[in-house]
């Protein structure tokens, strides 16, 4: 064509016109720490196996998920899914069943054969772990794919500590645990069952010991009681169910504690035929340790709660109970007020000790408070000998314990290759705040099916039911991928300047600095909250 | 086409009728009327029917925004030579009053040349018009009437009076063939409404020569 | 509902695009292959809603023509900002006139185009809603009314932006502009029915009729498409805030769309044949105030004290089109007389 | 073959034997008839393929002219007077996109006072637009204009704008010769638009210039402008021979005696016949007419009017306050030269320009720098008789302004 000077010009010319100049500010994409990878005490990236679970590929987010955890099916049940109470989208909402989708993921695994990640070459070093716990389980399982010589010793004849011995089949059938297990031990593990380490000062040939021996040995409390009251521990009580005996309750039992085990415990006598099952609590709902959920499941259970009472005298067939009030710091105060209880047995379920007779002997190891002291690389005073789980200070469950072992074993690592574990960096939070809750379809929690409540205390089938493919998918793209791309195109289409590029790798996009202006909408549009304007260097 | 043909080879070989009669090179024709009579049309008409006999021909309106019923006036010069002059006509040998009402309008004879036609559209004789006083000097033969409106609607059915006024000035004045009149009527209208205005223009053109009576 | 339904797919049916989809279920503004029919290096302010708008609407116009189309443009920003000699944004053909004439010019581009037979080619005339509802406007209206196989697009910021910010017919109540200032007893643009072109357009009862806004993307793609898929003059009206005349920040443009759509002072709905056929409801009512409040155009109605009053008539306004239109799906229908 | 025709139906006809692909129009008198013939050639499809558009407005007729040239279609209309005006802006528009549009303007006077009736203050207000224009002296020459129209716009990619004086000439029934079909086709080749839209070469037409390029882009248009004579003259020359009438051959100023008269009388448009009448019965006076006004054949007609003694440039427009138009343009062509150069307005709003004021005119003794021809001196003097007597009345009411401001200062 023949076009006129100036009057007519080339298409696209203006691509000469470099307005990048003109910015003062530019967007940078962001990994932002999201609420469930930061809740999780187990330290899964929660997210990022979401995303790959979006995508319906159930094996990569599987695997994923057991790079931090080796138990999803066990967790997928008996976690208390902090992750799901930090969830940004139950501010939207509800949260995302992640919990449920993990669940699936692990259940999809044993189902499927999915098989643990090939250890890494034999590096010569040996590893004792101490316990057979989640904690134990769970160092060895990642000691052991970063290729050291792991040795597991447990006092009990299965592997699984407290996840066999004290949390009821009903939350946890045992076939999911020993599927999980077993899947750990066959890596390469020596498991070496009946056998109690009593004394460390013994143990030779190994370069590191992981201790993870957990709180079993029930609180002792003084209760006065007439010598033929029937008094157990809940420990004892939720082990021989677990081992298959149906311990003798009578027909009304009375649960004396406010935490997990004594919802278990009641949940349990319920299950053994007592009509009914009545927990003695010294505080309030409010203050209870037990788990919400628990709480929940055994209310509906037809368990019920004495609160602010402490037992003070047990007789054959009934209890004496004094009534409680809080002072303003919270605390119970005896009132002096007493009361009869009708109750056939009473079952103690006031925290469990650890016995640490095993590092009684072992130079430089601290014990505190009933608890073994570690630092922040969960190292006890004595060099080489580790630490994690129930035994140590921290919040006892099974997800914590994990993400003990895990820690531990990134510790013992390094501690074996003469260097020490450096901590991952910090993230800054990926708040609610950041997000662009518009972009998030309404779209209401997939609850998991639950059993009849009626049908749940007669037997000990699992009483929390499962999503399927199509529910766990769902659940998945719930996800609100907070604070990380989810390839959304979000900024690559509300860009006035093209100034978006989509690139095959990474995030997906990249800023065309020669262009974009700065205007930030690509921030604001951002639904996840992964893009900050940072100033300009100078 | 034999008609064409004929009428142009008889026109060609002939001068210009006025020049014999009058000794001009040139008629200046005006014509009257008001809006809806057909004026421009007939000085059209006039125009076409001269260009087929041969002639430079030129017609044009008064350029009015008159609506129907206002006073109209077109004009029409037709010579053997090129006409350059784009000036109304106002020295003027040939009126063509279309309706005898505007013969009570001032400015209606100015301009007429002392031999001049004078053609009116009435069924009164030129006696009965009244215009001794203002027509006086003229010559009388060249004053006529012509009651076209009616013989256009006898004709035609309709009261437009310009081909029977185009017919009686041919007759009058022999400026233009009754062929090329015809012709022109057929060049302008449709096939059927041409006919009948060819009968009308021929019986205008027939009473003019006086062969038939005034009231056919 | 104009807008694809599209199945939960964690950002549903209103981000620009969601690697879950499938690629034909995308927006076209997702796509790696979109035109960029105005590309980069045009100098609109920052967070433009008009460039972003006219390239939702091109970009999918492109698409659908199969890349046969032609463009003419009103004078305006868009034209200014994107045309300064030696550079052009554009990657469509287009051409630019004048100010009022775009609706003609593009009349007789597809008089062009039939009158060659190349009716493959279609024709979208573009302009600012000065270049539309105001001085274009007649222009516009013969091109409906004569049924010129054009689709004319007005990209509406509410007042003349390009010259600096003046009131135009289509500036909304109370809101200041240059030669509205915010003073006196009724501060701003004076209230009125000012030209609510989708209706007159409507009125004349073209094949279509469609409002819409850079908020929601799939929404104003199904209608490019709708209407692309049609002959006959088509008439397609998207809000695209204005950072620089409303007083709002860059980055809120494409939030401000949302808002004014989700308070029901921006009515969106499609029309065919002079007959509204659907609208997209309301999600999320909001008070107008939520949606004034962020505009600096409107500062003077939160000042000390406060105009609740003006406040409450522009509610008025919103409600009056929330009960027109049938916007909000959880609204008790409206009663006769109430 | 030479027919009794309207004006405007030769006009028409040729226009249509010119192929336009678009036509679109809006009524106004007295270019009416040239577009209702046109629509009714499309109607009957004996103009095909042609698109007749009946727009809203002269401004909508310009620019869906505009956009039917640059897509590549022959592009025509027509208009008069204040729709010349109320297209003004698409008319500058259209030059300056460079869109080869042809359009009749069929001259008409401006109002107010509104007036229906021909001069050419229409297209004299729009003189500097960018627009070849050229006028037609006679409905031969409006005819045959057209083709060279078309034409030189296409070769040039510029617009022309043929005047033909409203009336005198559009509704005039003259023996005029329509251009055959194939003389036409073979004198205007089918349009091959300098640029366009098109899908597959997208080009940006119409972008916004600033003062870096300006100035070059109005040199160059002025450039090309500037070129138009010596093509109109060779293509006027191409298409004499076509139809085998060599006195049909246009050129951009036409000279009647003029070459070594005395006096001699400058015209546009339709007088230039009545002048020929006038000046063949006087001695020593000739007549010069210019078809070509725009861009102004300034060297041709100082080459015809150096020997002159007397200029007369007949005006059929006022510029008010400044009187002649076209005489500034001729006095610039005669730069250096001592020679009177005398204005005559004459045939504003449709007063008839007559041979005889002519004649008399031209034997004036001293005739004025600036004369109204045929001016109704009794009106004018009763007129300004009257804005005397007002004067007065004007003066006392400052009197009074100031006796009441002085009350209000003592009071």
């Amino acid at each position: 064509m023949d076009t006129p000077f100036a009057i007519t010009l080339g298409p696209g010319s203006s691509s000469v016109n470099r307005t990048g100049t003109w910015r003062t500010e530019r967007p940078v994409y962001v990994d932002r720490l999201p609420p469930c990878n930061q809740a999780c005490p187990a330290g899964e990236n929660v997210q990022g196996w979401l995303y790959t679970a979006e995508e319906g590929d159930y094996q990569t987010a599987w695997r994923q998920l057991v790079a931090a955890n080796p138990l999803p099916a066990v967790m997928g049940r008996v976690c208390y899914h902090p992750c799901e109470t930090a969830c940004n989208r139950a501010q939207l909402d509800h949260a995302v069943g992640i919990n449920s989708v993990e669940e699936f993921l692990g259940d999809e695994a044993i189902r499927r054969g999915w098989v643990l990640p090939t250890p890494a070459p034999d590096t010569g070093k040996r590893v004792l772990v101490v316990g057979a716990g989640p904690s134990g389980l769970s160092a060895a399982y990642q000691l052991c794919l970063l290729g050291h010589h792991v040795e597991i010793r447990d006092s009990a004849a299965r592997p699984g500590g407290m996840m066999r011995y004290a949390i009821p089949t009903f939350r946890l059938p045992r076939y999911v645990l020993d599927a999980e297990i077993d899947r750990i031990l066959a890596l390469g593990i020596d498991f070496r069952p009946n056998t109690p380490v009593e004394d460390l000062t013994a143990e030779h040939g190994f370069d590191a010991v992981f201790l993870a021996v957990g709180a079993q040995l029930a609180h002792r409390a003084y209760v006065p009681a007439a010598q033929s009251a029937r008094i157990l521990d809940a420990l004892d009580l939720l082990g021989d169910t677990a081992a298959g005996q149906r311990p003798q309750l009578g027909r009304t039992v009375a649960v004396y504690g406010g935490g997990n085990t004594a919802m278990d415990a009641a949940r349990t006598a319920r299950r053994l035929g007592a009509e009914e099952a009545i927990i003695v609590y010294r505080r309030t709902r409010e203050r209870m340790p037990a788990n919400d959920i628990e709480v929940t499941d055994a209310l509906e259970e037809g368990v019920r709660m004495k609160w602010l009472a402490t037992v003070k005298h047990a007789d054959v067939g009934v209890l004496t109970i004094e009534r409680m009030e809080l002072d303003e710091h919270g605390v119970p105060q005896p009132t002096g007020e007493l009361e009869e209880l009708q109750a056939d047995s009473l079952v103690l379920a006031l925290g469990q000790d650890v016995d640490h007779t095993l590092v009684d002997t072992l130079p430089g190891v601290r014990v505190e408070g009933g608890v073994v002291q570690v630092d922040e690389h969960m190292m006890t005073g004595h060099p080489g000998v580790f630490a994690g789980g129930d035994m140590v200070p921290s919040a006892r469950s099974v997800t914590v314990a994990i993400g003990h072992g895990a820690a531990a074993a990134r510790n013992i690592d390094a501690w074996l290759r003469g260097t020490v574990a450096t901590p991952e960096p910090e993230r800054e939070a990926a708040t609610f705040e950041r997000l662009n809750t518009w972009y998030y379809s309404d779209a209401p929690e997939t609850v998991r099916p639950r059993l009849d409540a009626a049908r749940r205390v007669s037997d000990f089938a699992e009483v929390t039911g499962k999503l399927d493919a199509d529910t766990a998918l769902y659940e998945a793209r719930r996800c609100m991928s907070c604070g990380n791309c989810f390839g959304c195109d979000n900024c690559y289409g509300v860009c006035p300047d093209n100034a978006i590029v989509k690139v095959p790798t990474g995030h997906g996009y990249a800023i065309d600095l020669d262009y974009c202006k700065g205007c930030a909408l690509c921030v604001t549009e951002c639904p996840a909250g992964a893009i900050d304007m940072i100033p300009e260097p100078d | 086409m034999v008609l064409e043909a004929t009428v142009r080879a008889a026109t060609r070989s002939g001068r210009l009728a006025c020049s014999a009669a009058k000794g001009c090179a040139v008629w200046r024709i005006r014509v009257h009327g008001r809006g809806g009579q057909g004026v421009v049309t007939t000085a059209e008409l006039l125009s076409i029917a001269a260009f087929r006999d041969g002639h430079e021909v030129q017609a044009f309106p008064s350029f009015g925004s008159e609506r129907m019923g206002a006073p109209v006036t077109a004009y029409c010069r037709i010579s053997d030579a090129p006409i350059r002059t784009r000036e109304p006509v106002t020295t003027t040998d040939v009126l063509l009053i279309s309706d005898s009402t505007l013969l009570r309008q001032d400015d209606i004879f100015p301009g007429l040349t002392a031999d001049g036609y004078v053609l009116v559209n009435s069924s009164r004789p030129w006696g009965a018009l009244g215009l001794e006083d203002r027509l006086g000097g003229h010559r009388a033969d060249r004053l006529r009437t012509v009651p076209a409106t009616l013989i256009a609607r006898n004709a035609t059915g309709r009261p437009v009076p310009n081909a029977p006024m185009i017919g009686a000035f041919a007759a009058l004045t022999g400026a233009v063939s009754l062929l090329a009149v015809e012709a022109a009527l057929r060049e302008r209208f449709a096939a059927e409404v041409a006919e009948r205005n060819v009968r009308a223009a021929r019986t205008a053109y027939e009473f003019l020569r006086g062969e038939i009576p005034a009231h056919a | 509902m104009p807008a694809q339904s599209v199945k939960f797919y964690q950002v549903g049916s209103r981000a620009v695009g969601n690697r879950l989809l499938d690629a034909e279920l995308r927006t076209e503004q997702s796509s790696a292959e979109r035109r960029n029919s105005i590309t980069s290096g045009h100098r609109a302010c920052q967070g433009c809603g008009e460039a972003l708008g006219a390239r939702y609407v091109l970009d999918t116009a492109e698409r659908v023509t199969g890349g046969r189309l032609v463009t003419v443009n009103a004078t305006g920003c868009l034209e200014v900002f994107s045309t300064p000699y030696p550079e052009s944004a554009w990657q469509v053909p287009w051409l630019h006139s004048l100010f009022a004439n775009t609706a003609s010019v593009a009349s007789g581009v597809a008089a062009a185009l039939e009158a060659q037979g190349r009716t493959d080619v279609r024709v979208l005339a573009q302009g600012g809603d000065g270049g539309t509802v105001d001085i274009g406007f007649a222009c516009l209206s013969g091109m409906f009314e004569r049924g010129d196989d054009v689709l004319f697009v007005c990209y509406d910021n509410e007042a003349y932006m390009n010259t600096g910010v003046q009131r135009s017919g289509a500036t909304p109540a109370y809101a200041r502009t240059a030669t509205t200032e915010a003073v006196g007893p009724i501060p701003g643009s004076r209230p009125g029915q000012g030209k609510d072109l989708p209706r007159i357009a409507m009125a004349h009862e073209i094949p279509y009729v469609a409002t819409a806004t850079v908020a929601e993307l799939r929404d104003l793609e199904a209608k490019v498409e709708r209407a692309m898929s049609m002959r006959g003059p088509r008439y397609l009206h998207v809000l695209v805030p204005c950072p620089l005349g409303w007083g709002s920040a860059p980055a809120e443009t494409v939030h401000l769309a949302r808002l004014a759509q989700r308070s029901g002072l921006f009515p969106v709905f499609e029309a065919e044949h002079g007959e509204v056929t659907s609208v997209l409801p309301i999600r999320d009512r909001i008070p107008v105030e939520e949606y004034l409040r962020p505009q600096r155009r409107y500062a003077h109605l939160f000042a000390d004290p406060p105009r609740t009053d003006l406040i409450e008539r522009i509610q008025q306004i919103a409600d009056r089109n929330v009960a027109r239109y049938h916007l909000d799906p959880h609204e008790i229908p409206h009663e006769e007389g109430a | 073959m030479r027919r009794q025709l309207e004006g405007s139906r030769a006009i028409a006809e040729t226009v249509a034997c010119c192929r336009p692909g678009v036509i679109p129009a809006y009524p106004i008198t007295p270019q009416t008839h040239i577009v209702e013939a046109l629509g009714t050639m499309v109607r009957k499809g004996q103009l095909a393929p042609c698109r007749f558009l009946t727009v809203e407005s002269e401004f909508a007729a310009m620019s869906a002219a505009i956009g039917a040239s640059l897509t590549g279609s022959r592009a025509y209309t027509a208009t008069s007077s204040q729709g010349l005006l109320y297209m003004t802006e698409a008319v500058f528009n259209a030059a300056g996109l460079g869109a080869p549009i042809v359009m009749t303007v069929a001259n008409r006077a401006i109002g107010a006072p509104i007036n229906i009736w021909n001069d050419q203050s229409d297209s004299m207000a729009l003189r500097d637009s960018g627009w070849i224009q050229l006028h037609a002296p006679d409905n031969q020459a409006a005819a045959d204009l057209h083709v060279l129209a078309f034409r030189l716009a296409e070769e040039l990619s510029v617009p022309v704008m043929v005047c033909v004086d409203g009336f005198v000439l559009t509704h005039a029934f003259e023996p005029i010769d329509v251009p055959e079909q194939e003389i036409v086709d073979a004198v205007l080749p089918p349009y091959r638009p300098r640029q366009v839209l098109d899908p597959d070469d997208p080009v940006t037409i119409g972008a916004m210039v600033g003062p870096e390029a300006f100035t070059e882009v109005r040199y160059l248009a002025d450039r090309r402008l500037r070129s138009a004579p010596p093509a109109f003259e060779r293509i006027a020359a191409e298409f004499a021979e076509a139809v085998g009438a060599p006195q049909r051959r246009a050129r951009c100023v036409q000279d009647y005696r003029a070459t070594g008269a005395d006096t001699v009388v400058v015209a546009l448009g339709s007088v230039t016949g009545t002048l020929r009448d006038v000046v063949d019965s006087i001695d020593g006076v000739g007549v010069l007419t210019i078809t070509m006004y725009r861009p102004f054949p300034a060297e041709e007609i100082r080459a015809v009017l150096v020997g002159a003694r007397r200029i007369v440039v007949l005006e059929r427009a006022l510029a008010p306050g400044a009187s002649g138009i076209v005489t500034s343009d001729v006095r610039s062509a005669l730069a250096g030269l001592d020679v009177p150069v005398q204005t005559v307005i004459a045939g504003l709003g449709g007063r008839p320009i007559g041979a005889a004021s002519l004649r008399e005119l031209l034997a004036r003794p001293g005739l004025e720098d600036v004369t109204f021809l045929d001016l109704r001196e009794d009106v004018i003097d009763r007129e300004l008789g009257r804005e005397t007597v007002r004067e007065p009345i004007a003066e006392r009411d400052g009197e009074a302004a100031v006796e009441s401001a002085g009350e209000r200062a003592g009071a």
